[in-house]
């Protein structure tokens, strides 16, 4: 059996896996926590406000990492997605479904923050830009997966055509994102230059990677968190259920 | 479907350690029982026991959790569940636009029989000679439930699966399930079928197999 | 030219909603193992006092 | 237990489900007065500017059509499940994906080629210019059967959902826009001159691609679906 | 048998139905989600040029608020139709007309009132000039309760039909349209400089004398299509 | 609801003339019945022979083409038949998302019932007690039944209408339906049921009326 499916086989048993995320999805918050901190810091009050943007750029330190994390963790959901389909391996199947809701936040706040960074930008909350349209794409196909997942009675079921969606999303999210560049090259002249964006000084970049690495963090702790509660709610008349609900946390 | 009584045939469908599970719930448990040609088996239980559901896994609709199931000895996937055995769930399996006779025929076109049975003669025999062409939106339960029964028929499966194919019907209908089973199993089919035991059981060697109740719900 | 305010709007946009994402799954949890307790109560009771 | 070719099979799906459409025929219509409706309803709320109806004439008609498209998903198998024809299919001796690409063929010609086909007055009715009438005839006619296929696997995954009507649209929606991009687009490019060849050729990629998959997308979806 | 007064059978009436609209919260939030994508449609179909979206952006709001609002019309009898809730609620000792205006208020409030809310958002992404802004909010909040009122009545006519979903779009969409007509077109009034309060005015006229004879046409109307 | 076994009451129910066509076909002809205070009357035919039809008009859910009915001696029109009984069909009637108790509250509710009858004994009184909180949805067929029962018993009308009452019931229910009727009954109710034969009748004084079979379709 290859390493990765090991690794979930072993973790796979729902009272392992229960006390695996009682254990880290604390840390995970935590270390978050504490480097967001730290990358907020830096980010608000160590790096100095720029010539042309003022202050608000410093909004970049929490969309870029939002925005890569929408991206991420639709890529993981699919990943386990399609594990769950191939190998029909629970965990998996929780795994994929608690990305969902992590990966819609992620891309809301990508939105809000892109939207309210643009009105002193562009003078526009909004704009019919690729990136932007394919990332409001994004967002409906979370919130498409969710509602499938929910629509659905037997919680298997719902999370293995979910998971179907997910993988079906993530074949056309790239034909989404090309058309979407290929119609408005078309139709837009000068398009606002969103990435052009200058180099920027190191003493600039550290909390950016910073941040990116708390988005980490807490994704991973939400994670655990979200699909342990599935765990629970799935397991919920087994005897290790009541064991672990008796039990103070 | 050539029966071969004397000799100690394999049976026609055996079952080991069957489980089915919904949202990791249980739902019947782990069943052990086999069905040789020439037999009824009458399943138990009561209201909500999971009678329909073992109907459906054997049907090949569901999967099982857990467990095997064999066709004339040979172990047999969801695939081979479905073309060895004919089903008749609690929904009718035509469509109410079409009339009788069409609907029999689109069936046996889909199978590819080339029984080359006279379709008339089937609608006949259930009882429903005179509305070959009613749609069968305008036939009452019990007919739509005779309808179906001649569809079944035709399908030349040695394994019958019948979810309670007495319900709607009134005490003429009744006989006539039993009239059929009977047919089929003098044949040498087999017929496995659900009941909660308001009902008698057909005239023919039967066994029994009983469903625990379900447990109370959370 | 500080727009101080777009920047005290984002973060705390984001700020909203990782506490919304810190908040529900502990909500879930604890309900759930809230509804895990009670049945075992129930069932209990039930087996001591058959109806 | 002699098993069909697959030909007879799909020949006799293809028979009964034109019958079925036949005898709901007063069904069959609704795609395209729907449609009409919705452009109907445009120079009413925009005004009746012809100048400006034709600049948007395109993309209203695509939008039209694919919103009719969309309305119609849940009759693809919505009956079938209701009377257990569904189920019967599954348990048929022929693959499952061969005869939902007949369903789909069939419901493509009742609910989506009318539309095409009644176009050019729809077109008229925005002031359309003649010239580009041919573009989106031709756009049209490569997109449609596209939408098709592609709802087809959508509404597989919500085939066990007894009210679906409005999930399905938001679940269609996100894999329908490359489809309106470039079917609207090649109009919008032949309206400022503009070579629109392209889109129409990855259009017709697309399509092949989802004749061969879609099916057995929409047949695996099913059976998970249904479990 | 004592009667229950109209208000406690009101409240209990209102309480069930908020209380499912709770239990099933994901369906509640898709009419929102089907307008947001409609008004998504319609730049990737047209084209983005802001000066052009913003013109027909008021029509293009209207219509994506009617055709959600029309979307979810089937919903607001069909799960009591199937599960004999309605029989019984022709059976109560209370007016059926009172119980359905309940019933009305309720699934406006539930599923347009959030789109009005909502509109600002949806303005946005078509740079719909902010003056417009409170005449499209006024027009709406006027005009929504109007659509949701006429399509009770053309929904209970619909009742005893199985498969009703675009029929019941076709039934309703003339009735809707003046509404459409009066509401786009007092933004669009608005946007030119012209006197825009007659036709809301309009609107608050027809809203006024609706609130008063739909409840009493649905009822009559259930009581046909039940036989 | 307070009888008068020794006086001559009244019939709490009375049909004169009664018919009911569909598009101008008969479903069922001219039936005269009346039906006393502590009585059933058990509505016999065949499938498709108008037993539904015959309740609903009864119910006022649907008008009668010709013929009067009397309540307690008193010619009624659909809006007081409908007030007068309590109707059981084939559908539940209640909310498949809300639970068991909170369907039956808001049913009190609604019925504006002062009986401030106890909720929670009428479930234990059909067998549902434990499923206080289950939404309708994950009862089984057999406890929805149950759940409509419960409701029935809280409407505290003299008249009951049931179709089809034992349908979906295992051996159990049907006991207890059987006891609901003869509780109603002796409390001076009366009581029209359904069934088309293949069940036994409840243990009261009971009258039939048996209406003829569907005639042969077009
Ligand atoms: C609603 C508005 C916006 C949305 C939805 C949005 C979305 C995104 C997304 C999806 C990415 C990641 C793209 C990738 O890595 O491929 C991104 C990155 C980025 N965005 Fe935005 N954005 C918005 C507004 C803005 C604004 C107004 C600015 C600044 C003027 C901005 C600056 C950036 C920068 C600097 C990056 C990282 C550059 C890179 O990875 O190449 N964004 N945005
Ligand atoms: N689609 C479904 N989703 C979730 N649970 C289900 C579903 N179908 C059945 N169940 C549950 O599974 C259990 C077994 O159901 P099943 O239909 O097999 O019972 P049954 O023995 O056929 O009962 P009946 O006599 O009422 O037909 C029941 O507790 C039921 O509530
Ligand atoms: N909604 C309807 N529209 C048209 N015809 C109907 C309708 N409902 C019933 N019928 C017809 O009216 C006749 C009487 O039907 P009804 O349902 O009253 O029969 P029933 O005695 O209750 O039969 P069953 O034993 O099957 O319940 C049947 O021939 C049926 O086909
Ligand atoms: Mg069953
Ligand atoms: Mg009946």
């Amino acid at each position: 059996m290859n390493p990765v499916l090991l690794w979930f086989h072993q973790l796979g048993s729902p009272p392992t896996f229960d006390r695996f995320a009682a254990r880290w999805a604390p840390v995970g918050f935590g270390l978050g926590l504490l480097t967001m901190a730290i990358g907020l810091y830096g980010a608000l009050f160590v790096v100095p406000a720029d010539y042309q943007q003022g202050d608000s750029f410093r909004i970049l330190y929490i969309h870029v990492p939002a925005a890569w994390m929408s991206l991420f963790v639709y890529a993981l959901m699919a990943f386990y997605a399609a594990i769950a389909l191939v190998w029909r391996i629970k965990l998996c199947e929780i795994l994929a479904m608690a990305c969902a809701p992590v990966g819609a936040l992620f891309t809301a706040v990508t939105l809000a923050t892109g939207s309210i960074w643009g009105k002193p930008m562009w003078g526009t909350w909004w704009d019919w830009d690729p990136r932007l349209t394919s990332e409001l794409v994004l967002l409906f196909l979370y919130l498409g997966v969710i509602g499938l997942n929910a629509a659905i009675e037997d919680r298997r079921n719902a999370a293995r055509a979910a998971g179907f969606l997910a993988i079906v999303g993530v074949v056309l999210l790239p034909v989404i994102r090309y058309s979407v560049e290929w119609w408005n090259s078309l139709h837009q002249g000068a398009t606002i230059r969103l990435f052009g964006e200058s180099t920027m000084d190191s003493s600039m970049t550290w909390p950016l990677w910073v941040m990116v690495l708390a988005t980490k963090f807490w994704f991973a702790g939400s994670l655990l968190q979200r699909a342990r509660a599935d765990n629970l709610e799935r397991e919920a008349g087994k005897d290790w259920a009541r064991a672990a609900a008796e039990a103070p946390r | 479907m050539t029966p071969t009584p004397n000799a100690p045939a394999p049976p026609l469908l055996q079952a080991r350690g069957l489980c089915f599970a919904r949202n990791e719930e249980p739902v019947f448990g782990p069943l052990d029982f086999e069905l040789g040609p020439g037999e009824a088996l009458l399943v138990l239980g009561g209201n909500g026991a999971g009678k329909t559901t073992l109907l459906r896994v054997l049907a090949g609709l569901l999967g099982a959790s857990a467990g095997e199931v064999f066709l004339s000895g040979r172990p047999v996937d969801r695939g081979h569940l479905a073309r060895g055995s004919a089903y008749l769930g609690h929904l009718p399996g035509h469509k109410a636009e079409l009339g009788a006779l069409e609907n029999l025929a689109f069936h046996r076109a889909l199978r590819g029989d080339a029984t080359g049975a006279d379709l008339e003669r089937a609608l006949t025999d259930v009882g429903l000679s005179g509305h070959e062409d009613s749609p069968a939106r305008r036939l009452s339960a019990g007919q739509n439930k005779r309808l179906a029964l001649a569809r079944l028929r035709l399908q030349s499966a040695p394994l019958w699966l019948l979810d309670e194919p007495y319900a709607n019907l009134d005490l003429d209908g009744i006989a006539l399930v039993n009239h059929l089973i009977q047919e089929h199993v003098r044949a040498g089919g087999a017929v496995l079928l659900t009941t909660h035991g308001a009902y008698a059981a057909p005239p023919v060697p039967v066994r029994t197999l009983t469903l625990a109740p379900a447990r109370s719900p959370a | 030219m500080s727009y101080l305010d777009y920047v005290i709007g984002a973060y705390a946009v984001f700020a909203a909603f990782l506490a919304w994402d810190f908040v529900v799954p502990r909500i879930r949890l604890a309900r759930t193992r809230r509804a895990i307790r009670l049945r075992a109560r129930r069932d209990a009771t039930r087996s001591g006092t058959p109806a | 237990m002699s098993g069909p070719s697959l030909l007879a099979a799909a020949r006799a799906q293809a028979a009964r489900d034109l019958r079925l459409v036949w005898r709901r025929r007063g069904d069959a219509a609704q795609p395209l007065l729907f449609a009409l409706m919705v452009v109907a309803l445009f120079p009413l709320a925009l005004g009746s500017d012809p100048a400006q109806l034709a600049r948007i004439a395109p993309g209203v008609l695509w939008v039209a059509v694919l919103l009719a498209g969309l309305l119609t998903l849940d009759s693809l198998y919505r009956s079938d499940v209701e009377d257990g024809s569904l189920e019967q299919m599954l348990l048929a001796p022929v693959p499952l994906a061969w005869l939902l690409a007949v369903r789909v063929a069939v419901h493509w010609a009742t609910t989506a080629l009318p539309l095409v086909l009644v176009t050019p007055l729809l077109a008229q009715l925005l002031y359309l210019p003649g010239e580009l009438l041919p573009v989106l005839m031709v756009s049209l006619a490569l997109g449609t059967p596209l939408l098709s296929l592609m709802g087809a696997v959508v509404a597989a995954l919500t085939v066990g959902i007894r009210r679906s009507g409005m999930l399905l649209a938001l679940l269609a929606l996100p894999l329908f826009l490359p489809v309106l991009v470039f079917g609207a687009g090649s109009v919008m490019a032949a309206a400022q001159g503009l070579p629109w060849s392209g889109a129409l050729l990855l259009l017709g990629a697309g399509l092949a691609l989802a004749l061969v998959l879609a099916p057995l997308a929409a047949a695996a979806a099913i059976r998970i679906a249904l479990t």
